[in-house]
């Protein structure tokens, strides 16, 4: 492989992987707080269509990206009010976001713009536009790393930038600062937090917000960054596959960074090679279609290191029997 | 003398659904003194200090602090009106350092940094005031939990508690561990903190209080000072009546061996080795009492008898080796062969709360043939059975159609000894077998396993109650460690004796036998932490 | 009243389905008359359309997509008076005598797209993205590498499918990466048989400003002057005409392929600056060879195989 | 002494739930202008008011229930199997096996063989999931969603590659041979002079379901198995303690649930496609969840919630047809079902159990 097909594999990569991104570490403050979360899906769905359609309807992406955030966020509340409110199964309520947002988001997209689910397409304004970072032109002419800086790191959307820029922050607020530590002490003994003076519920629903924020990114990234508007189920599993990440990345920021950087490029290559011929054998491209679905089997069967979720995950905060 | 109570509660009431915890509470604690609070288990002793620190909300009632009426609706407040309270389980983040636990919502600002160098300071200096030396930067999970009860006084009195509240302290300590709690609450005390303590062990409330309140069933039955008080009148004030505590039993005719344990191990999924090659005999015809702080080893040596977990060594029952590990070394195969199993935790392991009563009583046996008809279950046959059963125990009430859960403790006990009693085997294993129950019902069951003792089963019985090991066994061997410190027949030995042992302290180490407990668990907590890594 | 039963795609599935809401809605616009149609939700509800519609009397009963055929096999005995079509689908007629079968040449209309993208072409390497990987799609990007490779031995076709899962009609994002992976490796004309993945395609080929090749419907509009053509499948017509015809419908099986004008590439206003005369001629060549029965386009659904291309 | 009698928590708390649903649902039919009463007694009478109607309405119902009883299984074990879409998927290729490839004399004989192979196909498609999480933990939440997408792979590569007629269109399997085409309740029911359940697909599945319901009662509450499946779904602590073996229960628990499931594919692929296609499960996996919660996990509350959803998607088909709500409100209706069923029930059950307590003192 030559260094551009290799630069492009790497580029497809980046962008797949940016959603992801959004959506893992969105998982990953929920989850460290002890809500487990299998709606990103959902909310990613719901904020690529609010994103779309507010962009579409002002003719401004940034109107758009707060809808897009404002959907998910509410989708966050709902999984809030169901989880930590009435301690109720956090799974199910995952699961229930996730056809909330499947029908909602067609049912409204159909009720306003009368094209099946679909958001007119975005132009201009309505869409981000990729980025041309300094000296980018300039520099392309140096070998290998001129390439590297221009067709690689720079000329990507704004939100891709956000993305990767979330990684350390999310890092320097979970083991930086004091917000961090409560949400991480929530998730692992939710007693010792309620015993310590804080509120469980206060920093449970604020990590649920945070969620719901960085799921808004990923949506809004998905139909205003990537596409020019929203087509009905267009996260197609993106958020199953950001869970899967998670994990995989021990509830970890950075880590989180690199797994979904694996998982871009799994799919990358798997769009770029399909039916991949290996001597006399054909691997089918169905093989490569599941690939990351397997990987994560594997991954979790153990074999890649193993994964402990937060102690007090997935159990609501009871005080009173 | 017109100084205002450090604390007063006036007239407190707490319900949890149908269960009444508190009723109508009114106690009144003076500054600079220790206040004990005495009472069974299940009688709200714990509710209520969580009231008074902000955990549950009162359902009525009002709390005073020095004098003034103070809303007390979350922790944060009672922690702002200088209340400190250290849990019967503790409230600690396992996977945090002793240091964040501190800090944990007693932050400076909204970065870490300085709160932990700050934290970090005082945390030196309180040690050095208080004998209170734990290493600010080990992982709790990695502590004992002795190490880890001081990490939660040191939480207290870094949020610069002034009244201390101290649940159960020395549940999970041994009589050395003890005394230099009591020994650092008197420091405080003499500091003019005030102390509420919590017990059931009139010992220690004897020993360092000096007013003590007795609760029952969620009232406060009196308040006396402790030195116008004596043990047999806060028992009766406790219990509702005279108490006789002493168990009549003739001396044990021990005939052949009928369980041998030799060096048996286990390792649990952490990798710390529980149990480092225990050896033991119980004959037939005897009570075999094994003592010991809780985590030392014991449930896991039931656990391991018990099938529960696999582990090496021998065990031969009647001369015949049981399989360890693999097929056949599971629970129901040790039922099989004669082995019964009163579990510590009747809650988690002995019954399944949401099933009836009479599911209950075949629980464990269900693979009995007799416990069927055809490919089903014989039903009616059980519950017949287990009405009888029942009955015998003197189980309230006698319903077999209830589920566990609505069965107050200490008859959720009778229904698992009359399962596994009425079995007729040929060993009984026995875990805490009054822990939660009521005074009734500690005679009758003590009744009942030395009924069994004299109808020649051999007996192992493992408690964290000395008086208890002492009323009921004919040999007592003592672990600390995963190992047995040593043997003693009850007529020969002492607590002080035995508490030395329970610290790891062989009669061999003369000397001091402060230092010596505190060596031996520091080694003990080295090697727990190794295991960890 | 005739009626519309759309395929589980949905009736705006922006080519196929919508093309059949489109004729529906000339229909009614044309004649004044009105019609009732439904979204499919699930399979069970095929034969419970076809047989509420037929016993509420509607008349012809018009059915989209390829996986109407046997539902109808089972229904149409129980209704010999209500006239059944199945565009996609093929019903034995002898069977039964109610069912029109309409059945589209689409190896050929997406040849004539192939020489198109051929000649238009810089590069010499043109793209196909296909969406679920099934036996039509394939159907599509056969004929098209026909047409591509009669025009231009020398050029090279890369074919890519989105999927394995219906999700594969509905991921504009992997349309898109897959676009700029074929870009990335040369091609310069992209035609999309994808659904709502199209969208994605489409967008990035006007974003990388170069060709793309719509379907079903003409979606030249959607990027005016960046999409070269559309593959047309005049689903449109067929369901008009069926509609127009009414009770009086002729059933038996209807083959519409170039001759017949069922398919053929889109020209409008959109795109009259991309096909030059030369191209017009040689397209419009191609196609009346294929017409006259000198060229035959191989089709790959009659023996799975594909002689230009392989999956 | 419980808050609440068993009786309210049985009923009372999902009757609410539902009807909270579907005043909910009602407010979001109203906001796209459509009138909800109007919706209600389209549905009415397209699902329950004709024989045809019921036809289908019970064929959905048999889907559900096995759906409904798989969820169940592994939720007496403690388990969520969100995996029953890719069982059913799976399921439905060892229906098409059978009945493409063995020459049956009779349906009678196909039915108990396809049974069989449905099973069998479900439950080690369940298999490695159960054994990863019996063995080393791996979360079966996540495994089992993995496991769809895995299935769905599969069947599309075997139904495209390998078990496609030439020339044909569909990513389907031939038409299964007549031998194997079940009896519909028309062919059951059907008079000449009396024709019901015209051309509706419920079949003799239906009362295979109904069974099934039968066989789960007396499974889990009359057999050791089950007595030892609800007590490790309880309490593993204590299933250790009794000898009871968390990996097998782990696994048997998920290998009915996914037999189960497979069972569901004998209702669409060999009742009513009588071949198999891509999309025969439709999420009838995931609805199973909402209909195990509605129930409680029992056979009585699964038939009752299966017909729920049975009627729902019954009645949602007749919107569809005569009005122009589209289809995605259906899904709307579900997803509130689930929420409010499911995740919310609390919201209902607290205030209940409050009302009995102050009952209980006041009487
Ligand atoms: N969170 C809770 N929810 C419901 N019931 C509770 C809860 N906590 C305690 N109870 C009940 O309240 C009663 C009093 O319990 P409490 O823990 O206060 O007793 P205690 O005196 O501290 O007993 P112990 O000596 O065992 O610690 C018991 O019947 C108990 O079952
Ligand atoms: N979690 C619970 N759910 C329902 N009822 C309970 C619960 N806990 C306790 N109860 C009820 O409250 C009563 C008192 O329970 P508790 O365990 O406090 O009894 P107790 O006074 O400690 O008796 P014992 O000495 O036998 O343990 C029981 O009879 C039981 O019916
Ligand atoms: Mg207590
Ligand atoms: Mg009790």
């Amino acid at each position: 492989m030559d260094l551009l097909t290799l630069l492009q594999v790497l580029d497809s990569t980046v962008r797949l992987a940016t959603p992801l991104l959004l959506a893992c570490l969105a998982g990953l403050f929920s989850e460290r707080s002890g809500v487990f979360d299998i709606g990103l899906e959902g909310k990613m769905l719901a904020a690529a269509f609010a994103s779309a359609a507010v962009a579409a309807l002002t003719g401004s992406v940034w109107i758009g990206l707060l809808a897009g955030i404002g959907a998910a966020v509410f989708m966050s509340l709902i999984h809030g009010l169901a989880s930590i409110t009435f301690r109720g199964n956090q799974l199910i309520s995952g699961v229930a976001i996730n056809f909330l947002a499947s029908g909602l988001t067609v049912l409204i997209a159909q009720d306003l713009f009368g094209q099946g689910g679909r958001t007119p397409s975005l132009i201009g304004a309505g869409r981000f536009e990729p980025i041309t970072l300094p000296f980018a032109e300039a520099l392309s002419g140096v070998p290998v790393l001129g390439p590297i800086y221009a067709d690689l790191i720079s000329g990507h959307s704004i939100l891709v930038y956000v993305a990767f820029a979330m990684v350390p922050l999310s890092w320097w607020v979970l083991f930086r600062t004091r917000f961090g530590l409560r949400l991480r002490a929530v998730g692992d003994s939710p007693e010792a937090v309620d015993t310590a003076g804080v509120s469980v519920a206060g920093l449970r629903y604020g990590a649920v917000l945070i969620c719901g924020l960085l799921c808004g990114l990923a949506g809004a990234y998905l139909a205003t960054g990537l596409q020019a508007g929203f087509v009905r189920e267009m996260t197609a599993g993106r958020g199953y596959i950001a869970l899967a990440a998670l994990i995989f990345a021990k509830w970890r920021p950075v880590h989180a960074l690199w797994a979904c950087l694996l998982f871009g490029l799994l799919q990358a290559v798997a769009l770029r090679y399909q039916n991949i011929h290996l001597g006399g054998i054909t691997i089918p491209v169905q093989v490569m279609d599941a690939l990351p679905y397997i990987l994560t089997v594997i991954i979790l069967a153990g074999f890649v290191g193993k994964a402990i979720p937060p102690r007090a995950g997935g159990e609501p905060y009871v005080k009173e029997r | 003398m017109t100084q205002a109570p450090a604390i007063e509660l006036k007239g407190i009431s707490k319900a949890f659904g149908p269960v009444q915890a508190n009723k109508d509470i009114n106690v009144r604690v003076m500054p600079g003194t220790i206040h004990g609070i005495i009472g069974e288990n299940g009688a709200g002793k714990s509710t209520l200090m969580s009231i008074l620190y902000g955990f549950y909300k009162a359902d009525a009632g009002e709390i005073f602090v020095a004098g003034r009426k103070t809303d007390i609706p979350n922790s944060q407040a009672a922690i702002a009106a200088g209340i400190g309270m250290v849990f019967q389980h503790f409230k600690l983040v396992q996977n945090f350092t002793v240091l964040e636990n501190v800090i944990l919502g007693a932050e400076d600002g909204p970065m870490l940094r300085p709160s932990l160098a700050r934290a970090r300071g005082v945390l030196k200096q309180l040690s050095e005031d208080y004998e209170l030396s734990v290493d600010p930067d080990q992982l709790i999970e990695n502590l004992s939990v002795g190490h880890q009860q001081r990490v939660e006084i040191l939480k207290a009195l870094y949020r610069q508690a002034d009244i201390l509240i101290l649940d159960e302290p020395t549940g999970v300590l041994t009589p050395a561990e003890a005394d230099h709690l009591f020994r650092i609450l008197d420091g405080l005390r003499a500091q003019g903190k005030t102390i509420i303590l919590i017990t059931h062990k009139l010992r220690e409330i004897m020993e360092i209080t000096d007013t003590v309140s007795v609760m029952r069933r969620g009232g406060m039955t009196a308040t006396v000072k402790t030195a116008e008080t004596s043990p047999e009148q806060l028992a009766e004030l406790m219990v509702g009546r005279k108490v006789l505590l002493q168990v009549h039993k003739t001396p044990a005719r021990p005939g052949a061996p009928v369980l041998q344990i030799d060096d048996l191990r286990h390792t649990d999924r952490h990798g710390v080795e529980r149990l480092r090659g225990v050896s033991l005999t119980v004959h037939a015809g005897e009570v075999l009492g094994i003592a010991g702080v809780a985590g030392n080893g014991q449930s896991e040596l039931l656990e391991a008898i018990g099938g529960c977990v696999d582990a090496s060594g021998s065990i031969l029952l009647n001369g015949k080796a049981l399989p360890l590990s693999g097929p056949g070394s599971d629970g129901a195969a040790r039922r099989a062969a004669g082995i019964a199993h009163v579990p510590e935790d009747r809650q988690t392991e002995g019954l399944i709360m949401p099933f009836t009563a009479w599911e209950n009583t075949v629980f464990g046996y269900h693979r009995d043939p007799a416990c069927q008809t055809g490919p089903l279950m014989n039903n009616a046959a059980i519950k017949q059975q287990a009405q009888d059963k029942m009955t015998r125990y003197d189980v309230r009430p006698p319903n077999p159609a209830l589920a566990a859960r609505n069965f107050s403790g200490g008859n959720q006990q009778k229904i698992v000894l009359a399962r596994e009693i009425e079995r007729d085997p040929d060993v009984l294993l026995i875990g805490q077998p009054t822990r939660g129950v009521d005074i009734g019902a500690i005679e009758f069951i003590h009744k009942e396993i030395i009924r069994l003792r004299d109808a020649g089963k051999a007996i192992l019985l493992v408690s964290v109650e000395l008086d208890e090991i002492f009323a009921l066994s004919d040999r007592i061997a003592v672990m600390f460690d995963g190992k047995i410190m040593g043997e003693r027949a009850p007529e020969s030995t002492d607590q002080t004796e035995l508490g030395l042992l329970m610290a790891g302290v062989t009669a061999s180490q003369a000397g001091d036998p402060i230092a010596a407990v505190d060596a031996s668990l520091h080694q003990k907590e080295r090697r727990e932490a190794r295991a960890h890594d | 009243d005739p009626a519309l039963i759309y395929d589980l795609g949905g009736k705006f599935d922006k080519s196929f389905n919508e093309a059949a809401f489109m004729g529906a809605e000339e229909y009614a616009a044309e004649t004044g008359g009105s019609y009732k149609d439904i979204e499919l939700q699930s399979e069970a509800q095929r034969e419970q359309a076809l047989r509420r519609f037929a016993e509420a009397g509607f008349n012809p009963v018009v059915t989209t997509g390829f996986s109407m055929s046997s539902p109808i096999s089972s229904v149409a005995a129980d209704y010999p008076d209500t006239k059944f079509v199945t565009i996609d689908g093929y019903v034995d007629p002898s069977e039964h005598p109610n069912v029109l079968s309409i059945l589209f040449s689409e190896h050929e209309g997406s040849y004539l797209t192939g020489v198109l993208a051929a000649l238009a072409s810089d590069t010499g390497t043109v793209g196909f993205i296909g969406g679920m990987d099934i036996p039509l799609i394939r159907k599509f990007a056969c004929g098209y590498a026909q047409g591509v490779l009669a025009t231009n031995p020398d050029a090279t076709v890369i074919s890519n499918m989105t999927g394995t899962t219906p999700a594969a009609w509905n991921d504009p994002v992997k349309g898109t990466e897959l676009a700029s992976a074929q870009i990335s490796q040369g091609a310069d004309v992209i035609f999309a048989a994808a659904g709502g993945t199209g969208i994605g395609v489409l967008q990035a080929a006007a974003d990388a400003d170069i060709l793309s090749v719509g379907v079903d419907s003409n979606q030249n509009h959607l990027h005016p002057g960046k999409v070269l053509t559309s593959m047309l499948k005049r689903v449109d017509v067929a369901v008009r005409e069926s509609m127009a015809q009414g009770a009086d419908l002729e059933t038996g099986v209807m083959m519409l392929g170039l001759a017949e004008n069922g398919v053929g590439y889109a020209l409008d206003d959109n795109n009259a600056d991309l096909i030059t005369a030369e191209m017009k001629s040689a397209v419009d060549a191609a196609r009346e060879q294929i017409i006259a029965g000198e060229v035959t386009v191989h089709d790959y659904s009659s023996d799975d195989s594909c002689p230009a291309l392989s999956f | 002494m419980d808050k609440m009698p068993a009786w309210a928590d049985a009923v009372l708390v999902p009757l609410i739930s539902i009807l909270l649903a579907a005043l909910l649902s009602a407010l979001v039919i109203l906001a796209i202008g459509e009138s909800p009463l109007d919706a209600l007694t389209l549905m009415i009478e397209g699902a329950l008011m004709r024989s045809s109607g019921w036809g289908y309405t019970l064929y959905y119902t048999t889907n559900f229930i096995f759906t409904g009883l798989c969820v169940a299984v592994a939720f007496h074990a403690r388990m969520f199997n969100i995996g029953g879409e890719g069982q059913a998927m799976i399921g439905g290729l060892g229906v098409a096996l059978v009945c493409l490839f063995i020459p049956f004399p009779h349906w009678s004989v196909a039915l108990l063989v396809a049974t069989l192979a449905a099973a069998v196909f479900g439950a080690l498609w369940a298999l490695i999931p159960a054994y990863l999480q019996a063995k080393r933990g791996s979360h079966i939440v996540i495994t089992t969603i993995m496991f769809n997408f895995i299935a769905a792979a599969v069947l599309n590569y075997v139904l495209v590659n390998l078990l496609r007629p030439t020339g044909a269109m569909d990513p389907a399997t031939a038409t299964f041979p007549a031998a194997t085409h079940l009896p519909t309740f028309q062919d059951m029911f059907a008079t000449p002079d009396n024709p019901l359940f015209r051309g509706a697909p419920a079949n003799v599945t239906f009362f295979l379901a109904v069974l099934a319901c039968v066989a789960f009662w007396l499974v889990m509450w009359r057999t050791r198995l089950g007595y030892e499946i609800r007590a490790f779904g309880h309490s593993e602590s204590a299933a250790k303690y009794a000898g009871i073996s968390p990996v097998r229960i782990t696994v048997v628990a998920m290998l009915m649930s996914g037999g189960l499931a497979g069972m569901m594919a004998l209702n669409t692929t060999m009742g009513e496609a009588e071949r198999l296609v891509l999309n025969a499960t439709e999420g009838a996996g995931f609805i199973g969840i909402a209909v195990a919660l509605m129930g409680r996990s029992h056979p009585v509350g699964i038939f009752l919630a299966a017909l729920l959803f049975g009627f729902l998607y019954q009645g949602g088909a007749e919107l569809a047809l005569w009005t122009s709500i589209p289809r995605e409100l259906i899904t709307v209706i579900q997803a509130l079902v689930i929420l409010f069923t499911g995740a919310l029930d609390n919201m209902v059950r607290m205030p209940l159990e409050r009302v009995f307590l102050a009952l209980r003192k006041g009487a």
